[in-house]
């Protein structure tokens, strides 16, 4: 079941013979009549789940069950920014944790996932932000996380493109993180099916999950359309559609469903080495290792689960991405496409135990949840398995809303992309 | 007393249709129940003119009424009366439960005049200017560009009004869109 | 980029003449309700997947908040009622019935 | 070698030569020219290098789908990379450059990727380069990088501008072939408002190149004639260069018009995006043809049968002098004939099809060209450029039977319908066995806000591929959408078009059908990707065996241009390969734009000065004369201070301070919110928003209030005043005003709607002007007109009059700690009234201060400020704020949010003074340093900076912080963080460091 590995030399000698003994990255069986833990939605946070569950718990009769594609949805959708600069103390914490498997995922998979550590700037256009950012600074220092406060002219240097005195917003410095970056988004949910499969799980897809049987307050399975399917632990890990998984299984959740849209410019050679983030005037760019220039836009403001969002929000991110970066103005929109993030009532995640015996649910990873997807996955695992959260979920839990103890990003003048 | 200083100091500009900051208008905030009969009746009392319908903009003399929201009117009258007026609207509504303030420095007048004038707000508010959609009579509150305002017809063009604050913003968006060599030609 | 019309000013604008407010309907507790209870009027949400009540204001025109009966999972505006009003119109909840059969939300259906 | 030819050429105008440079290289061509026609007919064939191997590439196509011949166009402030040169205009001074090589076009160093290939296969990055981890980011990566990409990025900004437009229709129909054409007829007759848009500079699409007679006519004349009538129609609006962009939800259409590509030097915007807004939208976006997949199918010179045919036709450029053709239906013969007709030489028409005996082949045939049935290509001779074609039987596995030297070969693999824009919002497709295509699936259209499709789609575009029928679809799209809209539709003819019938053709999805393997890694899917079919078929025994997978693992469809000629081709390869029906394994997404637009055009006339709205009162111009150094507040520009000659910031800001305190300042207050709020229950009202009692006030004073959200936490604050009885005025912090009015608005109009108040905003009809310090009321009383004095007018009162002559309200209020008056006068005498404060102050050394003394002031007496103390998660008990909460009202705004757990909380961080030991200020947001580390291996805090400055009057560091106990740990030394440097010490103090007992506000 093992997986051969990938290396130069195994290129080498597939070259010679026209590739025809590639084997496949993972196994499509016909699910089992049970499995000790069964994950739905087989996206990055859910494989990644899976993983840990075998890597450290050994926990391997796992199956992940996904209607569509595996990393079909957000994951394949997001624009691939990887950081741990947060404020509050439980969200550095988990996505430091992300970040730091990040750096070794590739070796840890074998299968190169491309994180590239090239940096991340947070722009301060406000004297309000120039505070909120050296803030977070004070506070990364304390939480382990490598981030510095920079003057204008280092972020010129590291951005040479940019417009740092734009007439409307100059360039008053940055939030400077030089191990965060991107990484190919799709890789990292085919490296960890890959994984789970070498483990001996099953990865499921084009089956979807449209009951939650339960007894006794307690979950016993799910039906499919692939037919039912016993289980003794659920994980529930649909970002996007939580709130309508949650009511399969008869609870309700702090969240909305929005839509989220990015685009691509056309393909031009390397001119921006570093992820650089706008907060005031919402605008986010990278550039692609395939030489687009990768752009976030906003959410819209209402309930959507079509994936296709409201053009204005293209228009206003461009707009502010013009301003600051003149010479991508020439440059031509390639594609644009949306996703469905689901927020929650303090726009931070939710790992938890739910009101259902057996069932946890990780979600609300609203805008920012491609880069958390290993310390998502990790600390989902340790729920799953111990039935209790560990220190990296303990704050996430559902009880925060009832209790008023909410972890707010938005105070640092920062949105969570 | 002296003359107001204007938002725009009278600012003006010749494009392919010109833009220039009226002169300056009373304005007023009129708040109340718009079913009311003693509440037209005040209205009429002291405008000369009949409550607008919805979305209607009436002018008369040194008056205009423009229905703004279902409890809500605009009444323009010379710049140097709308104290009085709004004192003897005031007066007139008694215990009518109502609102009436001046309003006229927190707003900037702006006129679209030229045959294409119904293009060029076209090209920043997302609203239909064709003949058949919008025409004299009518006011139409919507989004310029990336701010509030509303509008009407005149003989001439349009009048419009937006927040003092933005006036430069929504003289400069106007003027950037008016120069000349930007003709649609498609709004006749 | 939804067209919705103003139930107030008649006006059928543009999504960029309003701005959406959540879902619609929601009973405020204030002191002497339970945790729970007010934790549902703050946080908990319907979010359903089809047939969805929610809020408006006509932020750039008259600035009257209204209500919008509208599928999440189309984007069809089955219809828009003034905000001063604790449940939709019987007609409307007609309406999509006739449309959408079956379809649940919370205690009107 | 390419050329032009004598005769012909319907779109040139040979009367008018336009001259232009590539690779520097002078050419010249004739108005009407693309690029790519004016390039070929100079013989210039290959145009570019493939994305991957850096192969040799030339023009496969002549519109919008073309893969290979990008360039970049222009220069400087007009550089645009990745321009296909099948739909540029050219015009005289016309620079391009072809792209991704190095050092030259014809000796590219990156071409060695081509010798390397066998071990470069799809997704092979994923596969390796892991080892030495630091090495990705190192070596691997930049490598990458590098020889990726396709034309280089801008150096400069864009000189050229954009802008909008807001068109509403009730027929948008996309395409100006006949189809579109004949559409608008139909709707434009039943007297609906019709938009007809054309992305190229003609109208009339195919039909006239392919030879199409119309009533007994050439398509031209009907064209010609169509358009006079369209033309007449007030209610039919015609455009080209006008591209249908994108299809959005509830009928909104992005159309993408080149005003001035062709001319940049006009004054116009270069680009003009229009919104539509449509009742109905037709797509009449016509069909692509397929290549064939052969082995060699991307040398230069082989190129799709119908573009041959276009070069030929429209601009009188013969592609090569003898034109292998290779096909699996009829449509090629017309290429075969066009050519035979024009005199150029067709040595062989290769089809697939064991018989070919349509009405079109049995023509080539009477015309003598030599056909080879059930036969294909098993190779292409020649590297930048087709020398030879090698045909071989179509069942087989690729042996040459024959050899024919050509210097073109023409392919056709059938037509695809161009669904993109019925795709994109959510249309859905059905397959099409006989033709082999996708086309609209007429029972699933685009949903919009009323619950009916909204997109119709037709003419080839709906997968009616012969002339006639585009006529008779148009006219049905036109009408069907009449009745959409619950318009009548008129009658009117509708022309007969004759062209030859067409036999079936055949789906050839490889060729030779049994192609080895080697073969298999020759035969080209994505051109400019270079994803090969053995890619495909990699990714599928590799377990990708989703659409998207495969697209997503092998790049292909993700070029420039998105697949318009590699999708069929790959999803068949693909289902093939999986041994599944194509339809089962269903296509990717459409994602809107059809073509690539610029992004300057979505940013539109918002740039520069009028990015965004700046907000500026009415003193606005004098502070920029005199000095002012402006901050951003909100879309507010406010003076953070006034520089003098030779100042610093932090020198200008200690001079406002000491000034303000010592003799008199002069505040620009105006941006503060200013709301009246009137009516019976206006003081109702009042008492529910904010947390204190404010019915209570009495007319003529005011009240400092707090104002929480329903989630408890402090949202604003500001001074209210009484006005009468009924009437309040209540003001709010800067970035308050429209947020505010809008919370006041909410829940009077969606909770209390049965509450009699009304609110209006009157922050801009003021200026409000704060004349601060020990002299203010001195200037105050020169001025006259008003008494001022302590008992008529003391602290926290207001009062009305005149001041030197101009209406006034003056507020005896301070945020300063000092005598304090705030004046406010209508905004259009607001500069008035400050030129008049500033002289009457002179004699008394009154000077303006900015934002910063603003700041430094108030944190002189421990007052807070919104944004600052508090961020979102501070209610007013963390504050100390307790004795602006009202304990009698049963309810306010916030009241039942701050009585759960974690509010309550007695380990909440509390807001007390700080006093660095050695008097230098805390950094800002620093934090304060507890014992040990949390379950996360966190330093542990007990507290944080929320504001700390530099006071001048104290000369020593002062800040204000949130702590936790803190009140009760008067006197403690805490840590604080510091940037590279240790800890800093800071006592905890009672947060008031300047005239604690309030007397010099009294005054």
């Amino acid at each position: 079941m093992a997986r051969r590995r990938y290396s130069v030399f195994a290129l080498a000698r597939e070259a010679l013979r026209y590739h025809a003994g590639w084997e496949r990255a993972w196994n499509s069986p016909a699910p089992k009549s049970r499995y000790d833990v069964i994950i739905i939605g087989a996206g990055g946070h859910g494989l990644a789940t899976a993983y840990y569950l075998g890597k450290n718990f050994g926990i391997t009769n796992v199956a992940v069950l996904e209607k569509g594609w595996l990393g079909g949805g957000n994951t394949g959708r997001n624009t691939t920014i990887i950081r741990s600069n947060y404020l509050q103390d439980p969200s550095a914490a988990i996505y430091e944790k992300a970040r730091s498997l990040y750096e070794t995922m590739s070796q840890d998979l074998n299968m190169n996932v491309m994180f590239s550590p090239r940096g991340v700037i947070m722009l301060a256009q406000t004297e309000h932000e120039v505070r909120g950012y050296q803030r977070t600074a004070h506070a990364n220092s304390l939480q382990g996380v490598q981030t510095e406060f920079i003057s204008p002219a280092r972020v010129k240097q590291l951005v040479p493109i940019m417009n740092i005195d734009g007439p409307r917003y100059p360039v008053l410095g940055g939030l400077w993180q030089e191990r965060g970056g991107t990484a190919r988004h799709d890789a990292v949910a085919w490296g960890y099916a890959r994984a789970c499969s070498g483990m001996g799980m099953d990865i499921i897809q084009q089956c979807e999950v449209t009951g939650i049987r339960r007894e006794g307050g307690k979950v016993t399975g799910v039906t499919t359309t692939r037919g039912d399917i016993g289980c003794s632990k659920l994980g529930i890990v649909v970002a996007g559609h939580s709130g309508v998984m949650a009511e399969k299984a008869g609870f309700r959740l702090p969240i909305e469903s929005l839509a989220l849209q990015a685009l691509v410019s056309e393909p031009i050679k390397p001119c921006m080495d570093v992820v650089v983030m706008a907060n005031t005037v919402h605008g986010y760019m990278s550039q692609s290792d395939k030489g687009e220039m990768v752009i976030g836009g906003g959410t819209d403001g209402f309930n959507n689960y079509t994936q296709r969002g409201s053009f204005h929000h293209i228009e206003e991110t461009l707009r502010a991405l013009v301003e600051t970066f003149p010479v991508i103005s020439r440059l031509k929109m390639l594609r644009q496409w949306g996703g469905i993030v689901d927020m929650t009532g303090d726009r931070s995640p939710i790992i938890s135990k739910t009101p259902l015996g057996g069932c946890f649910v990780n979600c609300g990873w609203g805008t920012g949840g491609f880069k958390a997807i290993p310390g998502s996955g990790w600390a989902m695992a340790e729920l799953i398995a111990k039935g209790e959260p560990g220190p990296l979920a303990a704050e996430f839990g559902l009880n925060r809303f009832a209790e008023g103890r909410f972890i707010d990003e938005s105070v640092a003048a920062g949105v969570a992309h | 007393m002296s003359d107001p200083a204007t938002p725009l100091n009278g600012a003006h500009y010749a494009g392919y249709v010109t833009i220039a900051e009226a002169a300056p208008r009373g304005m007023i905030t009129l708040r109340g129940d718009l079913g009311d009969k003693g509440f037209a009746k005040v209205v009429k009392a002291v405008t000369g003119l009949a409550l607008p319908g919805q979305r209607e903009f009436a002018a008369k003399g040194d008056f205009a009424v423009a229905w703004m929201s279902p409890d809500e009117l605009l009444v323009l009258c010379t710049y140097d009366r709308a104290n009085a007026v709004v004192a003897d609207l005031t007066a007139q509504l008694g215990d009518l439960h109502s609102l009436a303030v001046n309003v006229s420095d927190a707003r900037a007048l702006i006129e679209i005049t030229g045959d294409d004038a119904r293009e060029v707000l076209a090209k920043l508010a997302p609203v239909d200017l064709s003949p058949g959609a919008f025409g004299p009579g009518q006011i139409r509150r919507s989004r310029l560009a990336q701010v509030p305002a509303a509008f009407w017809m005149t003989d001439t063009g349009f009048q419009l009004v937006c927040f003092r604050s933005v006036a430069d913003y929504v003289f400069e968006a106007l003027s950037t869109v008016a120069q000349p060599g930007s003709r649609v030609g498609a709004l006749v | 980029m939804l067209i919705l019309r103003c139930p107030y000013c008649g006006v059928s604008g543009e999504e960029t003449e309003f701005h959406a407010g959540g879902e619609a309907h929601l009973k405020r507790f204030g002191p002497g309700s339970s945790d729970a209870e007010f934790e549902a009027y703050l946080f908990q949400r319907e979010n359903p997947k089809g047939v969805h009540f929610e809020r408006w204001r006509h932020v750039n025109g008259c600035g009257k908040w209204f209500h919008a009966a509208r599928c999440t999972a189309t984007l069809e505006v089955f219809g828009t009622y003034p905000a001063q009003s604790t449940e939709p119109p019987a007609d409307l909840r007609k309406a999509i019935s006739a449309k959408r059969p079956g379809w649940k939300w919370r205690e009107f259906s | 070698m390419s050329r032009r030819i004598q005769q012909g050429g319907r779109l040139i105008d040979r009367a008018q030569r336009e001259s232009f440079a590539f690779n520097g290289r002078q050419m010249s061509g004739f108005a009407g020219d693309t690029l790519a026609s004016a390039l070929l007919a100079n013989d210039q064939m290959m145009m570019g290098r493939s994305f991957k191997y850096h192969r040799p590439r030339g023009p496969v196509a002549s519109g919008a789908e073309e893969p290979n011949a990008l360039v970049g166009l222009s220069a400087g402030a007009r550089f645009e990379p990745n321009q296909r040169t099948t739909t540029t205009e050219i015009y005289t001074g016309l620079t391009a450059r072809s792209q991704n090589h190095w050092p030259s076009l014809d000796y590219d160093i990156g071409a060695l990727n081509g010798f390397l290939s066998p071990f470069l296969p799809a997704g092979f990055y994923y596969k390796t380069f892991m080892h030495p981890r630091p090495l990705w980011k190192a070596l691997f990566e930049p490598v990458i990088r590098h020889s990726a990409g396709l034309g280089k990025a801008p150096t400069e900004g864009d000189a050229d501008r954009y802008e909008h437009f807001y068109f509403f229709a009730d027929v948008m129909i996309v395409g100006g072939g006949i189809a579109g054409l004949q559409a608008a007829l139909a709707a434009g007759r039943a007297g609906a408002k019709v938009l007809l848009i054309e992305q190229t500079a003609h109208w009339g699409g195919r039909a006239p190149v392919d030879g199409v007679m119309i009533g007994g006519k050439p398509a031209d004349e009907w064209i010609a004639a169509t358009l006079d009538t369209l033309n007449a129609m007030d209610n039919v609006t015609l455009r080209s260069r006008t591209m249908g962009a994108g299809v959005y939800d509830h009928g909104y259409a992005l159309a993408y018009e080149r005003c001035e590509d062709a001319v940049p030097q006009a004054r116009g915007p270069r680009h003009r995006l229009w919104r539509v807004r449509a009742g109905q939208i037709i797509t009449a976006t016509g069909a692509i043809e397929r290549p064939l997949s052969f082995p060699g199918n991307d040398v230069p010179g082989v190129m799709l049968a119908s573009a041959v045919r276009d070069y030929l036709v429209n601009w009188a450029v013969a592609v090569g002098k003898r034109t292998v053709i290779v096909t699996n239906n009829d449509d090629a013969y017309r290429t075969a004939i066009a050519l035979h007709d024009a005199g150029e030489a067709v040595p062989v028409i290769v089809d697939a099809r064991p018989d070919a005996k349509g009405p079109l082949p049995e023509r080539a045939r009477a015309l003598g060209i030599r056909i080879e049935q059930g036969c294909g290509l098993s190779g292409v001779k020649g590297g930048k450029r087709v020398t030879g074609a090698q045909i071989c039987r179509q069942s087989g596995a690729g042996a040459v039977i024959e050899e024919v030297p050509c210097d073109a070969i023409a392919m056709s693999g059938g037509w695809s319908p161009v669904v993109h824009l019925w795709s994109h919002c959510g249309g859905k497709l059905t397959w099409d066995d006989a033709q082999a295509h996708f086309r609209p699936d007429p029972s699933r259209p685009p949903i919009g806000h009323d619950g009916a499709g909204f997109v119709i789609a037709a003419g080839s575009a709906n997968g009616e591929m012969l002339a006639g029928a585009c006529l008779q679809d148009g006219d049905a799209a036109g009408k069907a959408a009449i009745k959409a809209l619950g318009l009548k539709a008129k009658g009117g003819a509708i022309a007969q078009a004759e062209a030859e019938g067409e036999h079936p053709m055949m789906p050839v999805w490889l060729m030779p059908a049994d192609a080895t393997p080697e073969l298999k890694m020759k035969i080209f899917l994505d051109y400019q990707n270079d994803v090969k079919l053995s890619d495909v078929q990699l990714a599928a025994r590799e377990g990708y065996e989703s659409v998207e997978h495969t697209k997503r693992y092998t790049t292909l469809g993700m070029a420039t241009d998105q697949g318009k000629l590699s999708n069929i081709n790959g999803l068949a390869a693909l289902s093939q390969a999986l041994g599944a029906d194509i339809p089962d394994v269903g296509t990717t997404t459409f994602r809107p734009p059809y073509t690539p637009i610029s992004i300057g055009s979505i940013a539109g006339e918002a740039r520069g000065p009028i990015f965004q709205p700046i907000r500026q009162t009415p003193m606005h111009a004098w502070h920029s004369e005199n000095g002012a150094d402006f901050e951003p507040v909100g879309q507010w520009r406010r003076p953070y201070c006034y520089l003098r000659d030779g100042e610093t910031r932090a020198d200008a800001v200690t001079r406002e301070v000491r000034n303000t305190r010592q003799a008199v300042g002069l505040l620009d207050a105006s941006t503060l919110g200013k709301l009246v709020v009137k009516g019976p229950d206006a003081g109702k009202l009042l008492d529910l928003v904010y947390t204190n009692m404010m019915s209570t006030l009495k007319p003529g004073n005011c009240r400092y209030g707090l104002m929480c959200n329903d989630n408890g936490f402090l949202i604003d604050d500001g001074v209210v005043a009484r006005i009468d009885d009924q009437t309040f005025l209540c003001h709010t912090t800067t970035g308050g005003a429209e947020r505010i009015h809008a919370h006041l608005e909410e829940w009077l109009q969606t909770e209390w709607w049965d509450m009699q108040a009304y609110v209006a905003n009157l922050t801009e009809q003021y200026a409000q002007i704060a004349v601060v310090g020990p002299k203010a009321r001195t200037v105050l009383e020169k001025l006259g007109g008003m008494d001022v004095g302590r008992d008529t007018l003391p602290f926290m009162g207001w009062a009305e009059g005149e001041l030197a002559g101009i209406p006034a309200r003056v507020y005896r209020i301070s945020f300063s700690g000092e005598l304090s008056f705030e004046v406010a006068v209508p905004a259009s005498r607001g500069q008035e009234f400050w030129n008049k404060c500033l002289a009457a102050g002179a004699e008394f050394g009154i000077m303006p201060y900015g934002t910063e003394a603003l700041h430094v002031l108030r944190a002189e007496k421990g007052f807070i400020m919104i944004g600052d103390e508090t961020d979102g998660t501070v209610i007013p008990q963390d504050l100390g704020l307790n004795w602006a909460i009202s304990k009698k009202k049963d309810d306010f705004i916030g009241k039942r949010a701050q009585q759960r757990s974690h509010m309550t909380d007695p380990n909440r961080w509390k807001l007390v003074g700080l006093e660095t030991l050695d008097g230098t200020p805390l950094e800002d947001g620093a934090y304060a340093i507890a014992e040990g580390t949390n379950a996360n291996g966190q330093r542990k805090t007990q507290g944080r900076v929320t504001s700390t400055y530099y006071s001048p009057t104290l000369d020593r560091g002062i800040a204000m912080g949130l702590v936790l106990n803190g009140p009760d740990r008067m006197g403690e030394v805490l840590e604080f963080t510091r940037t590279d440097r240790p800890p800093q010490h800071a006592r905890i103090v009672d947060a008031v460091f300047y005239d604690k007992e309030g007397e010099k506000q009294n005054v």
